[in-house]
């Protein structure tokens, strides 16, 4: 049964991904598997919630998903 | 198109049920409290907006 | 959290090389700009909008 599971799923998606952004690209050990944003959520709240055929992407405070600042090394 | 749900307009509140996570329906940080602020506020800078743009108009 | 910033100061751009999918970078269609521009959108809402700051200031 197993067997017929896609290797590719084995591997887990991105979480830089998922939040919408990942430096590494290409050369990510991980999955980045393109999806859609939701539109209600994107502007603040969407009443569907996990019920959202569209992606609510989770937010935190990373470093490693901003695109480097002004000064910044 | 729709960008902004008015809280008040909805019946059923299911991020308020036990165990839900508020972030599945807020972003930004956003509560229903801070979401009606910012909502209440979105609609002044409109409002004044388009005040000045009527005003603006009638002068002409 | 930065408040400024300077896209060109970012010395690797891999994704603007020729021959590299930006959809390798960046998801739900965003790209550099786009991107940048919703990181501090997160940024500022989240410290304008937190709820206990709100408070205070309708206490004042
Ligand atoms: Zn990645
Ligand atoms: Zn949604």
């Amino acid at each position: 049964l197993y067997l017929h599971i896609d290797p590719q799923s084995r591997i887990p998606p991105c979480p830089n991904y998922e939040r919408g952004f990942c430096r590494l690209g290409p050369d990510c050990p991980k999955r980045h598997v393109r999806r859609t944003m939701c539109e209600l959520y994107l502007s603040g709240f969407c009443p569907k919630g996990r019920e959202c055929p569209n992606v609510h992407p989770k937010w935190s405070y990373t470093e490693s998903i901003r695109i480097r600042a002004k000064g910044e090394k | 198109p729709i960008t902004q749900v008015d809280l008040d307009s909805l019946e059923d509140k299911p991020w308020r049920k036990p165990g839900a996570d508020i972030t599945d329906y807020f972003n930004y940080g956003f509560d229903e409290f801070s979401w009606t602020t910012y909502c209440l506020r979105q609609d002044k800078l409109r409002d004044e907006y388009d005040t000045n743009k009527l005003r603006t108009q009638m002068m002409q």
